[in-house]
């Protein structure tokens, strides 16, 4: 579905990508994990447009996107949840997750029910819907983010630092939304520092390191994996 | 009976101003653009309705049909063109770009249309509404209903429509907003567009009241800035209240400390209003 | 041990939303505590109130036995409250040293010169930051920037440091580091209130655990009792631990 | 320097200096600080009359200017207490207007300003036209430099770098305990009382002053376009921007009678497009 | 050199820009006119003029500044002063540094001339030669006008203006029952108006510029504000003004220094008055105002002064000019001690049937004092 190519990116004479490969295969849930400055989020953004690449091809259902605009990334399929949340602050929540849902042309009635499921999976949006979104709490933020990501019915999501400031229980909940969601066609990247949890969700996973992945395979090979456990696994 | 007729004057008088602010506000409040150029456009609006009155016989209100579409685009392509580049730059910076393109707007009216004041006169006149001893001139009544009309408008699409929505949303964060498929280009042209609309369409509009040279642009710019930082920035519903609200303080402290000190006065009010509410009486913060 | 930080009857309303209602809690000088509930049960409005930056609708904030309820922020950090903002909030067109450098001179008491950024590089090079310090604070990485907040509070030469997801974004092994980090500070004698998502951290740090819902205290113990608080665990920790616990 | 050159050029040296001053001054609030000042216009209004009317009443010239500087300086302490608590553009407008509430004020007040006839400052006795046009080359040199050695000082110390910290994020440098009131009123003085002391300056040279002129709000735009051009929070970036400017339009103005505004429009046009970061950037880019 | 140079700083970019089109007509119709003839008699040669024209963009210290600049770069033989009485008394201490004899075309304050300057001509006279004929002949021919209302634009020449005529109107035992000053830029003047109805005056004196007017005018109307003698100074002199207002100028009454329908056989190039009307509306294809007729006037006083010295020299070129005593197409020219010209006696008019219509002096009358506006 997703076939990344030997990119290069960086931001101006600071190269950060140094060739990445990346494969992700329809209906599967892939993380990327890596130390703090490996270039997740640089790779991301490069993926969602907001960060021309220098070189290198992004391949997405048979369409080269490297390059294309954010619009036509988002049009191809492809959302992305960025780090920090980056909501609109001064509008409420409500609007927040409609403005997700803003290339859609599949009706208000089908743009309707998928906030009503968004609420059904974050209750606390639901009470919140009226409120600016830049006074909510740091975890409420990353759960707007995330119910607007999915506002734009992708059949790729990305998400950067799935958990970031959520509680644990959140965090259960969101896992299984996610995989439900999975089970429904949708794809997913994650951008996870949880390694164990991450590892968990996902089916695949790819290790970066200083602009490449230096490691893919199974969730599963990679869990067992001593060098992995020492670098990402920690003392528990 | 003077109370109810100064009412009245600041109450016209108001809408006007509200009509002058709102594309300013608008600009403003989500390119984050303080657009000097807007009393100008103004005034292009004015020269516009002049000379379709003078050389085709049109009727101000009928040129409204022409100036919308007609600044609309010009404004759409100006941003496009040059506005845009300055995308993310610091507010003073688009500012130093529009006043230097101020400059060139008035230096080159100045050259095509001489320094002049041309003064559009319908015949036969419009005529007053008499409400009792209560008299108010139809011509500004009908420009300040219209110019109130456009305004709300402008507010429902801004605030119920799709693409308002993307408005605000590139207003509050360019990145996030490209992120949900919004093409950030269009957006700054349709808004700077819509703002030039709404400039030119007032200037048609003011055209019937005010006497139209290249240089009075300025005052209609002073107007619009004191109205949007009263209303509340990139608020059109900010923009009608304090363009009323200015109308009426201007008209009562005319009545009641002179005619000189209207002006001093509303700034004055102006200074108390933010030192109250810091946002203006209808803005929201985030929009600083 | 003494009382350094004192919340009687502190209480926070946005609108009609209590984030914080007849809050009473106190901290004593040397402890590590943490901060635990759900999201948005007004961890982060604690913190702006102990710092002035929200006034209280209600009640009474001590420190150091003098009532600081209506301070403002610049004062608290004179007095020697020092905090990390959960949404980082550095100088983003200043390097990260001058970044530290501000912190240690305004609110650490140094005078203006190398003595001031000689200590910045001094709590960088403790974060591990130092061979970032030359650049623009708006290149770090998210978990960079973090870590800035946390060199910033040191700097602060702080008696309180108020710490609000300082390691978020972090994965496991980097949380290890962190962890010794924060009790060498500790060791230091400084008081820490900690606000974490991760239970790794306050598990590991904290002697004393109070929770948070719905702007309530609604359990206060050591880090054993609380996992094992059914009402902890139902409004915060969720099934895994539900599980863990049986 | 001056010696032999001719008046002409005396008196452009001396605007020169005295833009100098306005767009040094404006870096204080404007640059360091980041709130977008249109205040100089007020500050130099005031200090004008200050210092002239001090001069009506006899006092001597030099008292009258230090007069004038003190009392724009103590107008920028009440008036930046009230009106540093707004952000951004509130700010900018609400200092926008104080220029124009002044100019009314001192319109009304005919007894002491002679309202719109204008106001005549005795012309200081000199031997000849060269000597007094010198002397005032000099006294506007004076100012600015005392501008320049406060922009260097401050640059260097504690205000400056809190300034800069209340420029990048306010709420944060607050945090970190800097008294952000404090700092910002006095970076407002700062850029207050050098242009106070240029304004009356600038009354004795001209020896009659009118509202209207003294107020100009575009003794508020023109610095501001000056330091960008210059390349804004650098240290000879608002002297460079003003000698810039001021070169380009007393050159277009010169050269062409009826677009010279025109032409000057374009010309800004073109450096905000093209040198955005001001002329600096692009010296330091080069080498 | 064969060429004289006078300089001209005029404001033609800002707010004054309109008046700078004014002053430029009429100091380009008078050169032309003395080119064509073969230039000025200079003793024994004819030497050809040249204006200088600096922009001084409305700001009164840039005037000084294009002042200098004039006499000091372009090395010009004599100067016109800027527009209106502060820029000339401004520039005016420029010329006197430089011995440069300077003619203002526009400045009528007593004040200008009161320096001591000896440089300085200007050909207004002042301010209350203006409204004191217009308030005798109110007085004498509508008896019952008491209440006067005086509504005045808050800048130099309109408010001096209006102070004049509260001290005429007051002299004669009228009673003024309204006087307020508007400020610069008024969009709005309904409610001064409105105020200004409810003391329900007999005469309504009104200044300002050519915008101001029109529009106070038409709020007049919207108003149905009536008075027997409506006065607005300047406007109705510019043509602009009558075809702005419509029907609406109808009776409206004013004052200036000249009128196109004066009648004086002059000894300058232009001769006539009738003549310098036709030259003017071959050249312009409009009538000349006050304001044209006063910058071809100080043209051609320049001229008569010079052919008289015989010479460019500044020094006797001054003292022509301060012994002048010549009829001219503006009229007699004489200045007093001070500068300013005192033999003038500035026209009162009316619009009627949207011409205007000289109601004195007597001699050159066209007609009588209509009563109420339309
Ligand atoms: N705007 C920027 N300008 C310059 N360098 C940047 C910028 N943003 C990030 N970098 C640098 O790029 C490198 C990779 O950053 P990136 O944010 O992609 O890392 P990451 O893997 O997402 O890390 P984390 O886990 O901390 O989020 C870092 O060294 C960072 O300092
Ligand atoms: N300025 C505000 N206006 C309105 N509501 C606010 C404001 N600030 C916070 N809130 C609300 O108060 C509640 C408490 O917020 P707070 O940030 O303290 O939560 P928190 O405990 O820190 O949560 P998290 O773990 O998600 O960071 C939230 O529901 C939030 O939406
Ligand atoms: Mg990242
Ligand atoms: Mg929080």
């Amino acid at each position: 579905m997703l076939l990344i190519r030997n990119l290069h990116a960086g931001y101006g004479d600071v190269p950060v990508l140094w060739g990445v490969d990346l494969k992700v295969e329809h209906g599967d849930i892939a993380c990327l994990v890596g130390s703090n400055g490996a270039g997740k989020t640089t790779l991301l953004r490069a993926l969602s447009g907001l960060l021309p690449p220098n070189s290198g091809s992004i391949v997405f259902e048979g369409r080269e996107l490297a390059g294309a605009e954010p619009e036509r990334i988002l049009g191809a399929g492809i959302a992305h949840v960025p780090e920090g949340r980056r909501l609109f602050s001064a509008m409420s929540v409500r609007d927040n997750l409609l403005m997700g849902a803003y290339l859609r042309r599949d009706g208000a009635h089908a743009i309707g029910r998928d906030l009503e499921r968004m609420y059904g999976l974050f209750p606390i949006l639901r009470e919140r819907q009226a409120q600016d979104a830049g006074t909510l709490s740091g975890g409420e933020q990353q759960m707007c983010a995330v119910a607007r990501g999915l506002m734009s019915a992708p059949r790729l999501l990305v998400i950067d630092e799935l958990s970031l400031g959520l509680a644990p229980a959140v965090v259960d909940q969101l896992c299984d939304a996610l995989r439900r969601l999975n089970q429904e066609g949708l794809t997913l990247l994650v951008v996870e520092q949880d390694v164990a949890t991450a590892l968990e969700l996902a089916q695949h996973a790819f290790v970066m390191d200083t602009g490449r992945v230096t490691r893919s395979g199974s969730s599963e090979t990679l869990r067992n994996d001593p060098a992995i456990r020492e670098a990402y696994l920690g003392a528990i | 009976m003077l109370t109810f007729q100064i009412l009245a004057n600041g109450l016209v008088l108001g809408g006007l101003y509200a009509c002058i602010a709102s594309g300013f506000s608008l600009v403003w409040g989500v390119l984050n653009v303080i657009n000097i150029l807007h009393g100008s456009i103004i005034v292009l609006g004015g020269y516009l309705a002049f000379f379709a009155h003078a050389k085709l016989g049109i009727h101000p209100f009928l040129s409204i049909l022409v100036a919308a579409p007609l600044f609309y685009a010009a404004g759409y392509v100006l941003q496009r063109t040059l506005i845009n580049r300055m995308i993310a730059a610091p507010v003073l910076l688009t500012l130093s770009l529009t006043f230097g393109l101020d400059l060139m707007a008035q230096n080159g009216m100045l050259l095509a249309f001489t320094a002049d004041f041309r003064t559009l006169i319908i015949e036969p006149p419009l005529g007053v509404l008499a409400l009792g001893p209560v008299v108010i001139p139809i011509d500004r009544l009908l420009a300040m209903l219209l110019a109130l009309a456009l305004t709300g408008l402008l507010y429902l699409l801004l605030s119920r429509s799709r693409i308002g929505r993307a408005v605000v949303a590139v207003r509050m964060d360019r990145e996030a907003a490209a992120l949900m498929g919004v093409s950030v280009k269009r957006i700054y042209a349709v808004t700077f567009g819509l703002g030039a609309m709404m400039a030119g369409v007032s200037g048609t509009l003011l055209a019937m009241i005010y006497p139209i040279s290249p240089l009075t642009g300025t005052v209609y710019l002073g107007k619009a800035f004191v109205v949007c930082v009263l209303g509340g920035l990139g608020s059109v519903p900010g923009a009608m209240v304090g363009g009323i609200a200015l109308g009426i303080v201007e008209s009562f402290g005319a009545l009641w400390f002179g005619p000189e000190n209207a002006a001093t006065l509303s700034f004055l009010l102006l200074i108390v209003v933010l030192l109250v509410k810091p946002t203006g009486l209808l803005g929201r913060k985030g929009y600083e | 041990m003494t009382t350094l930080l004192q919340l009687s009857g502190v209480s926070r309303h946005f609108g009609g939303l209590k984030a914080v209602s007849s809050l009473d809690l106190s901290v004593d000088r040397g402890e590590v505590i943490g901060l635990i509930g759900p999201n948005g049960a007004g961890k982060t409005t604690l913190i702006n109130l102990i710092t002035g930056v929200h006034p209280a609708t209600a009640g009474t904030v001590r420190f150091a036995g003098e009532d600081v309820t209506r301070q403002q922020p610049w004062q608290a950090a004179r007095r020697g409250i020092a905090r990390t903002f959960q949404i980082v909030q550095p100088f983003p067109e200043m390097t990260v040293l001058e970044n530290v450098t501000a912190a240690a001179l305004f609110a650490g008491g140094l005078a203006y010169g190398e003595r001031a950024e000689a200590a910045a590089l001094e709590h960088l090079q403790f974060v591990g930051l130092a061979d970032v310090a030359g650049k623009r604070a708006s290149t770090l990485t998210l978990a960079m920037r973090k870590r800035l907040e946390l060199a910033k509070g040191l700097a602060m030469n702080p008696k309180l440091l108020l710490l609000d997801e300082v390691n978020a974004g972090l994965h496991s092994t980097e949380i290890d580091h962190a962890l010794a980090l924060i009790r060498a500070i500790a060791a230091r004698g400084v008081t820490i209130l900690i606000i974490e998502h991760l239970m790794k951290v306050v598990l590991n740090l904290c002697s004393r655990i109070v929770v948070l819902h719905h702007g309530e205290l609604i359990a206060s113990g050591d880090p054993q009792s609380i996992v094992r608080d059914p009402r902890v665990v139902q409004a915060y920790l969720g099934r895994r631990y539900a599980d863990a616990s049986h | 320097m001056p010696t032999g050159v001719d008046a002409y050029w005396l008196r452009l040296g001396t605007t020169m200096l005295m833009y100098g001053v306005l767009a040094m001054s404006w870096n204080f609030i404007g640059g360091m600080a980041g709130y977008p000042s249109f205040a100089s216009a007020a500050f130099f209004g005031l200090g004008a009359y200050a210092g002239a009317v001090a001069q009506k009443y006899g006092l001597p010239m030099v008292v009258a200017w230090s007069l004038a500087g003190a009392v724009a300086a103590l107008f920028a302490a009440a008036l930046g207490f009230a009106l540093l608590r707004l952000r951004g553009h509130y700010f900018a407008i609400a200092s926008l207007v104080v220029a124009e509430v002044l100019r009314e004020i001192v319109n009304s007040a005919t007894n002491l300003t002679g309202g719109g006839m204008g106001l005549n400052i005795p012309v200081p006795q000199m031997a000849s036209i060269a000597d007094q046009a010198r002397f005032f080359y000099y006294a506007m040199l004076g100012v600015a430099v005392l501008a320049f050695g406060a922009v260097l000082v401050t640059q260097r110390s504690r205000l400056g770098f809190g300034l800069r910290c209340i420029q990048q994020n306010e709420s944060a440098a607050d945090m970190l305990g800097v008294n952000t009131t404090l700092y910002k009123v006095n970076a407002f003085i700062l850029s207050g009382v050098f242009v106070g002391v240029a304004g009356a300056v600038y009354a004795s040279w001209v020896h009659y002053i009118e509202p209207p002129d003294v107020f100009d709000v575009l003794y508020s735009i023109k610095p501001i376009v000056m330091v960008l051009l210059g390349g804004a929070g650098t240290l000879f970036g608002p002297l460079i921007g003003a000698a810039l400017f001021l070169s380009l339009e007393e050159l277009v103005w010169r050269n062409y009678l009826s677009v010279h505004t025109g032409v000057l429009g374009l010309l800004i046009v073109l450096l905000v497009l093209f040198l955005p970061k001001g002329i600096l950037a692009f010296r330091l880019r080069r080498t | 050199q064969d060429v004289i140079r006078i300089g001209a700083p005029l404001p033609i970019t800002g707010p004054l820009s309109p008046e700078a089109v004014k002053q430029q007509r009429g100091y380009d119709l008078w050169a032309e006119t003395a080119n064509r003839a073969g230039g000025v008699q200079v003793g024994g040669k004819r030497m050809k003029v040249e204006i200088v024209y600096v922009d001084y963009q409305s700001n009164t210290p840039r005037a000084v500044q294009a002042a200098e600049k004039l006499i000091t770069q372009d090395k010009v033989n004599f100067l016109f002063s800027p527009f209106g009485s502060g820029a000339a008394k401004a520039a005016s201490s420029v010329s006197e540094k430089y011995q440069v004899p300077t003619i203002a075309a526009t400045a009528s304050s007593a004040q200008v001339y009161d320096q001591g300057y000896k440089y300085l001509f200007g050909t207004f006279t002042p301010n209350d030669t203006l409204t004191e004929p217009l308030s005798d002949m109110v007085k004498k021919q509508a008896a019952g006008v008491q209440r006067v209302a005086i509504l005045a634009r808050n800048d130099l020449f309109p408010l001096a203006i209006a102070q004049e005529m509260e001290k005429s109107a007051k002299k004669r035992g009228m009673n003024v029952v309204y006087f307020e000053k508007y400020a610069i830029g008024t969009l709005d003047h309904a409610s001064a108006l409105s105020q200004i109805k409810s003391q329900a005056p007999h005469w309504i004196f009104a200044t300002g510029y050519t915008n101001d007017l029109i529009l106070m005018r038409k709020q007049m109307g919207d108003l149905k504000i009536e008075a027997p003698v409506v006065t607005m100074v300047a406007a109705p002199a510019y043509q602009e003004w009558i075809d702005g207002t419509g029907k609406l100028a109808e009776n409206v009454s004013s004052a200036a220094w000249w009128h196109p329908a004066v009648r004086y056989k002059g000894k300058d190039l232009f001769g006539t008055t009738e003549n310098y009307v036709k030259l003017f509306q071959a050249k312009y294809k409009a009538i000349p105002d006050y304001a044209e007729a006063s910058a071809s006037a100080a043209g051609a006083i320049f001229q008569l002064a010079i052919e008289k010295a015989g010479t460019i020299d500044k020094q006797k070129v001054r003292d022509a000019l301060a012994s002048m005593n010549e009829m001219t197409f503006w009229g007699p020219v004489k200045f007093g001690p001070t500068g300013q010209i005192n033999s003038l006696e500035p026209p009162v008019f009316q619009i009627q049937k949207g011409k205007p219509l000289v109601l004195h002096p007597q001699s050159i009358r066209q007609g009588e004092l209509q009563l109420g506006i339309k």
